[in-house]
């Protein structure tokens, strides 16, 4: 099965590496990947996207088209991104930013990420990992193993800890919503 | 044009000076802010500048001509 | 007061410069020299290159051309040949100009054929991710030198002088009314003159090697040990009209 | 400029008509065996007030070509195979901006330095493939100097006529040799003006074309003040990454010259009514074929020529039909196989194709495609 | 360096790959989207004693490619659309001279500046016939980001096995999506170095070819003092215009790519078997052909897919074997319209060859492709 | 005495320039310079570009390498890279070296890389018979100048200087001896050294300006206004050593 | 008709002059003409030539290749192109200059040409027009009328008695040899 | 080799100075003829180089130096 996830958000945010730690958890998981990104010009400041095909079969055609959780740091990014989405897919939003949703028939999980990451953790920059915790407990696109390791492998040394209480953090804010 | 640009302007005004901020078009990089040695800008929440002390302004005009995102006029 | 926007396209409006970028403020300085001498933007040309400073031609409503990467100062040498009666300004970086385009740069200041040139220096190639310039000072690192930059870097003002340029000029983006001035200067200057503006890429160059806030690369710049100013200025037959004195021979005119 | 009965180079034949079709600017630089060309309009074109340069290298010489070319003047430039590799960047700009001129390539023997004063037609592919990127290209291939004339003059009226650079492509032997001329008095020549928009300024966009693709083009300095740029752009020339947008702009340059096809196409046919073999040459070594058929015919071999003087759009439809009516065509060129991969693919297989081809820096002697004639025969 | 499963870029892969081949010198430009080749190998080349030089434009990248292999080091160059343009010339001269090394074009959408962020399939011609000059070519065009790896290391091997640029050509998409690959050990994978003469240097002729046609090699410096020069050239290395001289060794060239024929061929087939109708895609696109196949099968079409690696020289016989197989061929590419050439002729007429074209800037979807099956089934 | 005959490949000679050209008073000095700094054939590699001057490589019995016009010196740059313990010696002409090599010399004197470069000055290009050179003095004639030539001309050295060039002479082929010591102080400097060498092109130059014979124009030259000599000379880090640099530290070893 | 004509000499003795005077004498005469020369650095000083094909038909190849008529002003001319003289073609060579003639069948004229110019005229620079009035005489190439006026055309104002004197010179040159 | 072409110079010698001349190489340029002061040298009418006052030479070598054709040289 094809699974495609879209993390998108603002130039800086760390939506790539994400993207990138998601597809590396999935690997971990013994799974075919695939992950893409926005480049260019346009990928400066402004809206940017990663995107990260996960199968267990060969993966043909490597772009997102369908996607199945997509999930949004910010309002242009909700707006510009969140076309693909498939019918009843997922869509994960940043409570305090997305405020205006795009019309179609989704399952919302609307969250404080950012928030989490600045309040609960002090460090407004691993709101991406919180973001990668929700991706996580709200689809089985990886197992919390293969995330959490994936995690460990790509931050700085000596955050570590702060990553996996970001994670767990995410993971956390998903329990909470999907109960 | 001009005017329809003007008028998406947010304006600051006092006998003396009048502040146009176009917001849509300001990036928030902060120059204005720095530079103001009067200390009539600041940014707001969202990342645009604000005009908080439009008295200050002694119209030295060094945040018209540095902004790079043509977002600030002082007339 | 002056207004900008007069000179917008405003299809093309806001621009695609990052956060804090040097380049809306040279554009600025520009806009504002072409107003002060009353040019109609009916008979301006400008031609650019390939890069973020490159893309100004695309904002301003007058005839623009946006050229080839390094090119630009060949293209407006043909069209100046052309139509001699436009004042042709021509914007370039530091890679456009000076690294694949150098050549061009030294030819076209060694004819003093009548265009004002432009030369962005932000010390980097931002518009393809933050590559060594060849301004890139010494030590300073960018995506091809991870360990930190060997090579020595032009004097940009020096080469065009010695190739033989007749107006060559430094401004910064942190004296923006004296850039503004040196522009004037530059497209009164009949032959060619050359501006080289020291500006900032705050996104790219600023972060990578931790130059500091929008507002703090430009005050660095307040600090260049670089001469600033019109550094040399000399008359020389310009190019266009030195042709016309062939014209004159070749149909026996004189 | 009265033209009338002389001995004439080829190369100066291609500034004389250069002249003759109203190109007011080169810019070059010198290269054996085109430098004539250059050095003939270092002459010729101031006094007729316009104006020659040599620039830098010819990459600026191309840059400078198009800028001339945007302020109203029609231009031209001409080189040879090392120069011509490095036009290509700026030559596929010319393209995608829709910016006419006139590009010749002398052909030398190569590749590299190779045989910088001996002749070959090997750069006939790189005239059609050389720039990076899909575009469409023209290049016409003229056989003898008194074409080289007309052919230089019709290169700029396709130019103007379908705003995009042309290319006139002929070897060492045509570029040098002097050959008794009859030109046409210049005033019979029927020159061609790029179409000017009849709309004002404000409603002006510089890439909309109308039924035949081509749009009209105005000057810089008319007041019609817009933007060129070789990065994908839309109609009004500014850039663009819009999928639709990309894709529509990048088919009407090739229907541009797809639907022009015929005012395009050129070429001879020589004894083809029934000929049964058939060689296809162009250039240079199309004379040595039509020496060789005539050979042949008073040997009793029904043989016939195919000679285009356009190469590029290629002439697939008469190749095509040509394959249905003779058994062989023997393809002789100066190298070591280009064109005759077209004459494959058009022939489809309905005639035999072969190869006579030469790549040792002299001209094919008529000797010896008469031998390759009676080896298909 | 030691390898294995990992997530890894296109880009990256390359770099990685041509570390892994013995690759210890890279001269480049930075041009989006083949600059993180460049960054890649600026950091790696150093720590294996190598070097990396960003020159001052591309044409000066590739001179110092060529320098460096006369050197004795294999060398590297990568860029993308009007880098690829500008190296032409320098290109022609390492094919003419017989130096080994890699060039990588990453291509993006064209032509001229174009989509610098998006991918095209359209330099693939120009890989053919971009420099002027009759000249051979092999160009490898891989699909996959495990497949850049393996291809780049190939090309090495191929490039000093038969002493001539080697061509890389993959798109945007390829270049820049990270992908889950699993690699040889480095030690396990065979790295071929160039043939090095076995005579003494007095005796030693540096364009002189045994039966292979490949000359032996020998880095500058070692006491075996020649001249190496783009002119044509004897096989002292001496210019020479003497035609005989001049033809054998421009066929030479030839021979020396078509003898190796089948050591360069690379293509996969996936379910051709018994397709009555079949797609020809290489690179990204026919990555999404076999998305279209798979569907069409399920959906009762016996469709089936020819990939090929190796691009240049074309796969004249495998395409003729299969024009006869099946009823049609779908060409489908990112350009409009330059394999299909070579399909068209390969194939004959003996099959349809039908084209599914696409130059918007995004890559071919598989209903796409599946739309065009079901068109010619 | 020293013998010319020892450096030279016997099959190519005699060579081909012109009767009474300079070039093989150039070739010379640079034989007899290469000579009395004892260094091995072996270790020499000469590099050229296109022109009559870079044919001057095919002569010469060391590892030689005749390339693309106006490029020797980025090839240079990448044999010097690869293999640093040969001298590499590259030869070009004022139109190889100053019009599309341009770019190269400036960014190779930028770089400091310790290659010695001789330019021959002939004021022409030769090669392709006599076309304007961005040498040719204001006024002259050439093959694409029918009216007399209205382009300044370059100084190549200032340009070389002001560059970054560390080691920048001139000499002039009548002074033969002079210019051996020139040539052979230019290899021995470390870093990149320009000599910029005035020669004649009496056969294609000299004849349409009517200069006078060879002899003569080899007089001419006595009487340049130009400065001769070693006009620059300056240390700074040379671009293969600072490499090494990097590789020790990528390597982890500073 | 094909009638081929080669004249040959050394870098700076008006050979491809005297080749374009002969091919408009030809076209004076009403006749097709083609001429061609060897280009590049091997033709400075050293050896040089220039070929002239005289034809009432339309000239198809344009290369010499079955010589008519070979003149030689230097001995290494007469070495280096006298290879393609047909066989019973006719050969002029500078009789001063040229001693060592090729094998073959043809018709010899050595004559004083060189001497000629330098002693009866006065001036070594019109031996390509003395050889002119050879080649005339000599052959069916040219009419006398058309070669006359076709060197009138060409050289400087000033020197129009000296050349048609050489002319004639060579005329007489070639009356007497061939008498 | 170097002998070889040796043996096929012409040999001008006196106790003091040797000069060889490679006619086949010399070009005829007369440079060496111009710059020597001591008019030892002189064209003959084949347009080579010849010696005609060997014991005038004061072995200033500029005919060595500046012969562009590597045909003269003093010992
Ligand atoms: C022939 C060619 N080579 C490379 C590029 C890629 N490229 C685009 S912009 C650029 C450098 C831009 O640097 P600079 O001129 O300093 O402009 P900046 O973006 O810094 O303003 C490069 C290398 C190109 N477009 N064309
Ligand atoms: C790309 C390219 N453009 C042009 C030429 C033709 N060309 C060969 S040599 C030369 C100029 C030679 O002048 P210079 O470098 O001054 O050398 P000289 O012959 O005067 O010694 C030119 C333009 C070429 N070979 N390659
Ligand atoms: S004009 Fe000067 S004082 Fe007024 S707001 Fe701007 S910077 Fe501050
Ligand atoms: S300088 Fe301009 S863009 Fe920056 S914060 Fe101030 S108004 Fe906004
Ligand atoms: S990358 Fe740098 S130069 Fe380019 S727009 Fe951004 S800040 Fe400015
Ligand atoms: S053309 Fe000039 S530079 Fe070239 S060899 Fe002859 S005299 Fe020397
Ligand atoms: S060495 Fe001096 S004196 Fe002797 S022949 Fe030569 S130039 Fe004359
Ligand atoms: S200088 Fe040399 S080539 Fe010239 S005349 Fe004297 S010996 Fe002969
Ligand atoms: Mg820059
Ligand atoms: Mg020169």
């Amino acid at each position: 099965m094809r699974y495609e996830v879209r993390i998108s958000g603002e130039g800086g945010q760390g939506v790539i590496l994400a993207g990138i730690i998601l597809a590396e958890a999935a690997i971990r998981d013994g799974r075919n990947v695939v992950q893409t990104q926005v480049y260019g010009p346009e990928s400066r400041g402004g809206a940017t996207k990663a995107e990260v095909i996960i199968s267990d079969e060969e993966i043909d055609y490597p772009k997102a088209g369908r996607i199945d959780l997509l999930l949004a740091l910010t309002q242009e990014a909700c707006d510009k991104y969140s076309g693909d989405l498939k019918d009843r897919g997922a869509m994960i939003v940043d409570s305090s930013q997305v405020t205006a949703l795009p019309p179609g028939g989704f399952t919302l999980f609307a969250l404080p990420i950012i928030e989490t990451a600045k309040e609960k953790l002090g460090k407004g920059v691993v709101a991406n990992i919180v973001a990668l915790g929700t991706i996580a407990a709200l689809s089985s696109a990886v197992s919390r193993e293969a995330i959490e390791k994936a995690v460990l492998a790509r931050v700085p040394t000596g955050t570590e800890e702060l990553n996996l209480m970001a994670l767990a953090a995410g993971f956390e804010l998903a329990g909470a919503s999907s109960q | 044009m001009n005017s329809l640009v003007h008028q998406r302007c947010r304006v600051y005004t006092t006998e003396k000076v009048t502040i146009r901020i176009l917001e849509e078009w300001c990036k928030g990089c902060e120059i204005c802010v720095d530079v103001c040695k009067k200390h009539c800008l600041a940014m707001d929440i969202l990342g645009k500048v604000k005009v908080v002390n439009v008295e200050a302004c002694n119209k030295c005009l060094l945040c018209d001509v540095l902004c790079p995102d043509f977002a600030i006029a002082i007339e | 007061m002056f207004d900008y926007h007069e000179y917008f396209r405003s299809e093309m409006m806001p621009h695609m410069w990052c956060k804090g970028c040097g380049n809306g403020i040279v554009l600025k300085a520009l806009l504002r020299a072409i107003h002060r001498l009353g040019l109609s933007k009916d008979r301006i040309a400008m031609v650019s290159g390939i890069g973020c400073s490159s893309r100004l031609t695309g904002y301003v409503d007058c005839n623009t051309l946006h050229t080839t990467h390094g090119r630009p100062l060949a293209f407006a040498t043909g069209l100046k040949l052309a139509r001699p009666e436009l004042t042709v300004i021509v914007i370039t970086g530091d890679g456009d100009g000076l690294a694949i385009g150098g050549n061009h740069l030294i030819h076209t200041a060694r004819r003093n054929i009548d265009l004002t040139c432009l030369l962005f220096n932000n010390q980097i190639y931002g518009m393809t991710g933050g590559q060594l310039a060849p301004t890139t000072p010494e030590a300073l690192f960018s995506t091809t030198t991870p360990y930190g930059n060997i090579e020595p870097n032009f004097d940009a003002c020096r080469l065009v002088q010695a190739a033989g340029g007749t107006f060559v000029a430094r401004g910064t983006v942190y004296r923006a009314i004296p850039l503004e001035k040196l522009i004037a200067e530059g497209i009164q200057h009949k032959g060619f003159s050359f501006i080289e503006v020291l500006t900032t890429c705050p996104e790219i160059h600023g972060r990578r090697n931790k130059l500091g806030t929008p507002a703090e690369m430009l005050q660095a710049l307040a600090k260049t040990t670089l001469p600033t100013g019109v550094i040399h200025q000399a008359s020389g037959p310009e190019y266009t009209e030195a042709y016309d004195g062939i014209i004159a021979k070749a149909q026996g005119r004189t | 400029m009265r033209a009338s009965v002389g001995l004439m180079q080829g190369n100066e034949a291609c500034a004389r008509g250069a002249i003759v079709a109203g190109c007011r600017f080169y810019a070059g630089y010198p290269i054996t065996p085109s430098s004539e060309i250059a050095e003939e309009l270092a002459r010729l074109l101031p006094q007729v007030g316009g104006k020659f340069i040599q620039m830098e290298d010819e990459i600026g010489a191309m840059g400078a070509c198009i800028g001339a070319s945007l302020g109203g003047v029609k231009s031209m430039t001409a080189t040879s195979g090392p120069g011509f590799s490095l036009k290509q960047e700026n030559l596929g700009y010319a393209i995608y901006t829709e910016v006419p001129c006139v590009v010749v390539n002398v052909m030398r023997g190569g590749p590299s330095t190779g045989l910088p004063t001996s002749p070959a037609q090997s750069d006939v592919m790189q005239a059609r493939w050389g720039t990076h990127g899909d575009h469409p290209m023209i290049a016409l291939a003229p056989a003898s100097v008194r074409e080289v004339h007309d052919c230089t003059i019709r290169a700029f009226n396709l130019a103007e006529r379908l705003r995009t650079p042309v290319i006139l492509l002929y070897d060492e032997v045509i570029g040098h040799m002097r050959e008794k001329v009859e030109l046409t008095d210049p005033s019979q020549v029927a020159i061609v003006e790029r179409p000017k928009p009849t709309c004002p300024p404000e409603v002006y966009l510089p890439y909309k074309a109308g039924e035949d693709d081509v749009p009209p083009f105005v000057r810089f300095g008319e007041g019609y003040r817009y933007h060129v740029t070789g990065l994908a752009h839309d109609e009004r020339g500014f850039p663009t990454q819009n999928p639709r947008v990309v894709e529509a702009h990048q088919r009407r340059l090739h229907r541009k010259v797809e639907r022009h096809r015929d005012e395009i196409a050129a070429y001879e046919t020589f004894m083809l009514e029934d000929a049964e073999v058939a060689v296809f040459a162009y250039g240079i070594t199309a004379r040595s074929a039509r020496a060789a058929v005539r050979t042949a015919r008073s040997e009793g071999l029904r043989a016939g020529l195919l000679r285009p003087i356009s190469l590029w759009p290629f002439l697939d439809l008469e190749v095509g039909k040509l394959a249905q009516q003779v058994k062989a065509i023997v393809v002789a060129e100066m190298n070591l196989g280009q064109m005759i991969y077209e004459v494959e693919r058009a022939a489809q297989g309905r005639a035999r194709v072969a190869a006579y081809q030469k790549a040792s820096g002299e001209p094919i002697h008529p000797e010896e495609i008469l031998a390759a004639l009676q080896e298909v025969r």
